[in-house]
């Protein structure tokens, strides 16, 4: 990361901005989702440490940019809609 | 403008009079001796309705400071009070306000630290903290303990500062001594310094920040000369709000104010109380044709070293009087001043006197010596012993 | 500069005596300096109090080892501290009791009394076992020193003592009147 | 807005562990409390994985202090508030960990609760003194292997039971005081919401798994979370105004799972005899019935 | 005598190794990086039955401390551990600590001071209690750790002595860099350090003592003093006991150790880890030509004047290195050597030179440029920036 | 020795006020644990009245470090006889007024609890900061003026309620806890001694009048002390173990007093007004409900 | 009182020193006891905050070294054998 | 003075392996420092671990900038860390791989490749998906780096390595033999 400049006592003006961020690249194992079989509980969804699920209109999806492959998601679901994956190189 | 008010009163009451003009919002703080006359003051005011101000009556010094972090980063003008033991164990809060630039002021009541346990006047509790970033400021007398409260705000608070203050005054010596005050009135105060509002930012839903964030080897040195940077910008602006206060107030303060030094071949450096006395005793002397004159240190913290070489520069000797001691070395204000001349190519020869601690009396003829020992040092050319004691009872040591 | 040194118990106002005299003489456009011994002594034991008052600024911030006066507001203390320690050659000392001046020895201190508990009590301050003589002895000062007029006294009692503003300064009044030795 | 596109409170992007119980407590807990909020937080994982300069995870504004303090500097913030604009329907919450509750943080929170100001403290509590290296805290559990009460031959890991902060905290006669597990999210929710609505003072004990520090895989995380309340090692309850003599246990499990299970998923538990189990059981049995299940 | 084993570790596990060898009784402590793996070291010695010792684990770090002074005060050999914000949280504790003359040792893993955060390297927080009449050492690498521990016990609980000391290693440089070090045997650190038997009292129903006194104004300042003098009379004590450690087990220490300092013209003054870079681009600036010596801070408190006067008397320009910032004035170190040298007919120009701050590195380049700064300086007579910090990243400065 | 010449342990020339409740309380105390006894003491009025150099009225080894580590000292003590002679026969009693344990000293006292330390904390409880002038504390009662709650225009004194102290230090599952009251010297005897025999720590929450902070004749303090039990203002009980839903109520009256008896006799509720009154009658009968009687 | 020499650390070795201070000049008001009322109960000694009363064989007597006259023992003497007098100068 | 510089994942053993190797220079009377990187990172994070080896006392504290060689423990991190940022011209790098050296071009730095997966899960060590790899690759280095003996580095495993010793050396010593690109 480029580096910025300070502000006055470290203050940071900028809600939210861990998203520049990419935790991404901790992962070693990707989390897939069947979209079928999802019932779109939320489980995944609430449970998720570092909100790298997002609602999709009748499903979810990975927000890969985030997902540290904890594979929280794939065990609370109560279908098995999700499982996974080790991440490609 | 408005009349001042004369009146007779103790410094912990000029000190919670000057903070009383100054309409705090919130006043978080924890009794100890000497400066607890404050918050009861305080509270008095507040139950009396003659201010409108939320005290919080906290459980340690520690959180004392703790809440006026909270309420200062919420745009809240606030203050305290302390001392010793309490000031102590604020010490990590203090750093921590100091670097998050709240411009938080505490009025101290000062007093020697344990152990021995003891309540009297000492400058070892403030100066113990010199290192955390605060202003520090140390009055004479009440009048200058009312004052510099209020100046204490309008500094910290100045755009160009934001940065805490102490306001020291001596503990019993001044705390619990009634003085004659002159008092501003509240509209004239109401001028001078104008309602709180954080330049830099505040705790608000409307306009989410962080505050306090951590500071990795990548930023924090700088983060650090950037606060270290506003410190060192302060004089000016101490000198021109000095200069704005006279013109308004009448009274004139400076960071060190010279006495009789025109000709002086000695200087005599006190800080607090014991100035007084020491202008009795520089008073005495000149009588009997001693070239001695009188610096008085009002403001620590920045340290003053511009006007003390200014005052200093061509003087033979000078006598730094400490009231506290760092063990395994002297007094702290000697270090500052050997600091402030130890590149020019003239400075005076520095005896470093150790006196009042833990209340311990400061008289003329003790002055006196000092004088006569900075002179014989002077007249020898040498200084065989840089840190002396004075006034002790030889006879109570094992 | 003259120094004044009051003698009394934890509670019985010495402390307030010493202030309301410094504000007394404060009026006169003097400047003051007044303050407790600075103890941890408790309520009950001997205490003392001071105040300093002068024409010219008062520079000196020590506590005062040498008074020109001493005051002593309960005689029981006379057995206990030594009322006179330290009192300026030829200095005054103003005791609060019914005898007569001649009746005490304190070397070449001139001698004062008054009976401030009588006129505490007779103005309704206090009782017998606990006067309130603080205001009373003040009158005495007002008259034995002579540097601070009756009237700054009781505007000074006016602001400093919390209740029962007329009984005090009537009781400082009468003390002024009453005082012996002058 | 629909409740679909509320925007998270807890960015992502933070620097928690894969698997960390605080990112799914703190996700809950702040969209729960919603945007008016101020937020203080102890040092701890919490914030230093949130707080490193030039970012920020918080979307509410936020400050932290100190380790110790972040119930004083919250009582700080509320009475300014209270003095300065007079409504207050701004939401103070102070966060700590267990280090910053339970321990160092105690006397802060005491005296806050004390005073009665309106906040909601929060406790993660993951067991242990995580941010510094998993050291053990008056709130890690007996037998429990830490950096600082290490198993080892004349050492079984931590020997002293589990501090009861929530009914200690309720003693002080708060008017809410609840316990809350990140298993059992909507309960967890209630509980935001209830300590938000009291008048006073209000506390919140999160149960929340630690992958690093109580050696488990990372998606263990949740299912740890609800065995622990599972087994009755962890009681899902509230009182208020400090009733606790008669507190409501809000979650019962139809039957309790042996405190094993429990155990034997973690790590720091591996070197317990089934004789430590057993008394770690009875325990668990004793405190369970005085819950009455 | 036993033989030395060589081991490779990091440096808070030298520190503990250290204490380990001391055979301490009682060890309170709470974890903050990076001073955190002395205690986990601690615990694992015990839990290993390798240590017969309690270990408090303590809810603070003002109890820590608190907790030291009741079991020194039974006579127990007590240590602790910490840095930074726990060391200011024990700010009060540290005073009375000293005051009661309690010989307790700190291991410290120095760290900078919030705000902001910042968890690296930085003497801060040691440098802020100066003033607690505590002995402070500070390593270069962790075999001085490792030495300085047991020195620290043996000098603290000299009868003459009586004082607590602090060792400080560096965060992260040291207290997490392995590095090699001989580990003195067990017999021959109880050969130098006998079981502690405090001379001055001990709190014991058989024979009653009051600890703690209230000193008032008659007798505090002489209870300073004779506090105070029992630091100025360590120096001599220190170099007697360096001397028969370096004996016994090899190592030479000193107060201040000279390098290449005979014919130098400049000396950089430095403390703790930075000193071994600094050591090399002496070196190599040596190669060059250049005449630049190296002094190592070790003991600074008592500050070493006399040492200092002696190695630095003659050189023209004394370069010092600052790990520190006391806003509003310098650092730390600069100070005292002013206060060193102020008297002095002859002394060398001094520059200050912050660096370090929050885990800054401090590379070879910066000891050159420190030099240079020096060298111009020295040429031309002339200090125009007493301080200055070195290895700013000005891209980042608002 | 007979019981009749025992030594007093507190010896006499002490500067406490005539008439200090704490004087009684120590002497009973001191006597009662015996000369194998080892002490330390938090900074307040006991301190400072009983060690001025070079007086000390302490005939048992005293130690007084500062004013909030009353407890961390004593566990420091305790853990080195401990370690270094293993036998522990000495009692360790650990004595702080009501600042120093209900504010300033409370998170060195919780810490020497949850450890559990073998030492008995001896709380002197005389409603405010007495040492340094009557300042508020979270154990000055509701209604009680003192020098930073003032009686005022806008203010009534202090505005919050006792902290429930004895309570807060059962909930730490400490195997002893109790209140006690100097004008109940066998009850007060008999925790002391129940105290120093619990197997870990233990608490003792001391009533103790202040004529000079409480503003009463000093000759009615025993009368005062017995009045805030006869009145059930102060309630006398005991728990063990953290038992705090079932506790022992060691002294009940016969027929209970109002709390007007006992307000009146003091000056610092001097300016309450019927209606505060009946506000804390009220609240007294309530609480005593709770206590059963 | 004079001035003693300073201890190392101010440490105390004289337990129960403060016998040296003698508190009875303090005291306004005096205790006596009437020995024939006395029934030795031992409240008023139980009582004394100043430890200023001593068993006698079958009564009590003050220790007016240290009595500060509060009044306590007058108070709790179930059968009033004790009364305050104002000291006598 | 030689620099070596580690990548790994926080949890598989990286910092470990730096001691590990520090250990075995320094019972080849070499002076060594090794230490993580200096930061605040969670478990799962890129993690760097850094050793030095002199024949001479090592004086420099800084942190390692221009490593001589550069370990990478797992090869996912290659698209996530620049793992040959400031690598010495000329400078080595040995990847955890089965693939072949010629695979990858990092500018002028040689590839070495062992895979050290396959013989740490062949060794019982870890899973494929988890396995402990940081004593094959020692093993690797020793090869490669050739300053340090293969014996010390096994000696130094025994001291260093909590379990599974014969299992770690036999994986060091595998590594050893295998490691391609020499
Ligand atoms: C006064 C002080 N002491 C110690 C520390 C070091 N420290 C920072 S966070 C922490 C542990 C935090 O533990 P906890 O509160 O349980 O939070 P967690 O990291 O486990 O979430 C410690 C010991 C500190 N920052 N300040
Ligand atoms: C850190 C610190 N803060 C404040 C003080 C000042 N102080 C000393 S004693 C005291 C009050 C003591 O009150 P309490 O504990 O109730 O005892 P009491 O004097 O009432 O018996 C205070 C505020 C101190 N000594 N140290
Ligand atoms: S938990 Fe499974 S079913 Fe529920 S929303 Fe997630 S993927 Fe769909
Ligand atoms: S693997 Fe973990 S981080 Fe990734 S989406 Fe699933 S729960 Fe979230
Ligand atoms: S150490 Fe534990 S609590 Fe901390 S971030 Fe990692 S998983 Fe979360
Ligand atoms: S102020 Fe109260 S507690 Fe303190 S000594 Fe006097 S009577 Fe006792
Ligand atoms: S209280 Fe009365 S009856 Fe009892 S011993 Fe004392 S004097 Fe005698
Ligand atoms: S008057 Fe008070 S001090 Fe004197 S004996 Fe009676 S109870 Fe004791
Ligand atoms: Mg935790
Ligand atoms: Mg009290």
């Amino acid at each position: 990361m480029s580096k910025v400049k300070i502000t006055i006592a470290g203050i940071n003006k900028k809600p939210g901005s861990s998203k520049e961020y990419k935790t991404g690249g901790w992962r070693t194992m990707k989390p897939e989702v069947d979209v079928e079989k999802c019932i779109r509980c939320l489980q995944c969804f609430d449970y998720c440490p570092d909100g790298a699920i997002k609602k999709t209109e009748d499903a979810i999806e990975f927000d890969l940019d985030y997902c540290k492959g904890c594979g929280i998601c794939e065990r609370e679901c109560p279908v098995e809609a999700i499982v996974m994956k080790v991440e490609e190189k | 403008m408005g009349e001042q008010k004369g009146l007779t009163i103790q410094g912990n009451m000029a000190t919670a009079l000057g903070a009383k003009l100054s309409r705090p919002d919130v006043i978080p703080a924890y009794p100890i001796t000497p400066s607890t006359l404050f918050p009861e003051k305080i509270s008095e005011y507040i139950a009396d309705g003659e201010l409108d101000a939320s005290m919080i009556r906290v459980e340690s010094e520690h959180s004392a400071m703790s809440a006026c972090i909270g309420a200062s980063a919420v745009g809240a003008r606030t203050c305290t009070a302390s001392a010793s033991q309490g000031i102590a164990l604020m010490h990590e809060m203090l750093f921590i306000a100091a670097g998050m630039r709240l411009p938080i002021v505490m009025a101290v009541g000062n007093r020697a630290m344990s152990a021995p346990i003891n309540i009297w006047a000492d400058h070892q509790d403030t100066m113990a903290s010199r290192d955390s970033g605060w202003m520090q400021f140390y009055a004479e007398k009440n009048q200058e303990g009312l004052d510099l409260m209020i100046l204490a705000f309008r500094i910290a608070e100045d755009e160009r500062v934001l940065l805490p203050a102490m306001v020291g005054i001596d503990g019993f010596v001044l705390t619990h001594t009634v003085e004659g005050v002159q008092a501003p009135a509240q509209e004239d105060v109401d001028e001078f310094l104008p309602p709180y509002d954080p330049p830099h930012g505040k705790l608000d839903p409307e306009e989410p920040m962080t505050f306090g964030s951590l500071g990795t080897p990548e930023y924090y040195q700088e983060l650090k000369y950037d606060q270290t940077k506003a410190m060192d910008n302060t004089p000016e602006i101490i000198d021109e709000i000095f200069d704005e206060f006279e013109e308004k107030f009448g009274r004139n303060y400076n960071r060190i104010t010279p006495y009789r030094c025109e000709d002086a071949d000695i200087i005599l450096l006190t800080m607090g109380s014991m100035t007084g006395t020491a202008r009795a005793a520089v008073d005495e002397m000149r009588e009997e044709g001693e070239k001695v004159g009188l610096a008085k240190l009002t403001v620590f913290r920045p340290f003053p070293s511009d006007l003390l070489k200014e005052i200093a520069g061509d003087v033979h000797g000078l006598a730094v009087v400490d009231r506290n001691i760092s063990p395994g070395f002297g007094g702290a204000v000697f270090a500052e001043c050997a600091g402030a001349f130890i590149n020019e190519k003239k400075s005076p020869l520095m005896k470093n006197f150790i006196v009042g601690l833990g209340g311990r009396e400061i008289f003329k003829k003790n002055f006196r010596e000092m004088y006569e020992k900075t002179k014989k040092a002077v007249e020898t050319g040498k200084v065989e012993k840089p840190v002396e004691w004075i006034n002790m009872d030889e006879d109570v040591m094992r | 500069m003259y120094e004044v040194r009051f003698h009394g118990r934890g509670g019985q106002g010495a402390v307030t005596a010493a202030h309301t005299l410094s504000e007394a003489a404060f009026r006169e456009d003097k400047d003051v300096q007044s303050f407790p011994m600075f103890g941890v002594e408790r309520r009950g034991a001997p205490v003392a109090a001071f105040a300093r008052i002068d024409e010219k600024e008062i520079d000196i911030k020590t506590q005062i080892y040498e008074p020109d006066i001493v005051i002593v507001l309960d005689m029981s203390l006379i057995d206990v501290v030594d009322v006179t320690d330290g009192l300026k050659e030829g200095g005054k000392i103003i005791l609060n009791t019914a005898k007569d001046p001649s009746e005490f020895d304190f070397g070449d201190a001139t001698v004062y009394t008054v009976n401030a508990t009588k006129i505490a009590v007779d103005n309704g301050l206090g009782t017998e076992t606990n006067p309130i003589v603080n205001t009373a002895v003040l009158g005495a000062y007002s008259r034995v020193a002579g540097n601070v007029k009756i009237e700054n006294i009781k505007k000074a009692i006016e602001n400093n003592v919390p209740v029962k503003h007329e009984e005090n300064k009537k009781a400082a009044e009468q003390a002024y009147e009453n005082v012996i030795g002058v | 807005m629909s409740e679909d596109e509320k925007k998270e409170l807890l960015a992502s992007g933070h620097r928690m562990c894969a698997g960390c119980g605080e990112g799914t407590a703190m996700r809950t807990i702040l969209n729960e409390a919603g945007p008016n909020s101020i937020a203080t937080v102890a040092t701890g994982c919490l914030e230093v994985t949130t707080t490193a300069f030039p970012q920020t995870a918080w979307e509410i504004p936020l400050i932290h202090a100190a380790f110790e303090n972040a119930a004083s500097v919250a009582a700080g913030i509320e009475s300014a508030l209270k003095q300065m604009d007079k409504k207050g329907e701004t939401n103070i919450l102070s966060f700590a960990g267990d280090g910053g509750t339970f321990d160092i943080g105690f006397q802060a929170l005491s005296g806050m609760f004390e005073r009665k100001h309106n906040v909601t403290h929060i406790c993660l509590d993951n067991e242990a003194y995580m941010n510094t290296g998993i050291q053990r805290c008056s709130s890690t559990p007996y037998g429990a292997s830490t950096t600082t009460s290490p198993k080892g031959k004349y050492s079984i890991g931590e020997d002293r039971p589990k501090k009861p902060i929530a009914r200690i905290a309720s003693a002080h006669d708060i008017p809410y005081a609840a316990t809350a597990c990140i298993g059992y999210i909507n309960d967890l929710k209630k509980k935001v919401n209830k300590a938000l609505e009291a008048d006073g003072p209000a506390f919140l004990h999160v149960f929340a798994p630690c992958p690093t520090g109580w050696r488990h895989g990372s998606s263990d995380t949740i299912e740890l979370a609800k065995l622990a309340v599972e087994t009755g090692v962890f009681v899902l309850w509230e009182a208020e105004d400090g009733n606790i003599c008669d507190l409501n246990v809000t979650y019962k499990p139809k039957e309790r799972k042996p405190v094993e299970e429990y155990l034997k998923k973690q790590r720091r538990f591996a070197h317990l005899t089934e004789e430590h189990i057993e008394k770690i059981q009875k325990e668990v049995d004793e405190k369970c019935e005085e819950y009455g299940f």
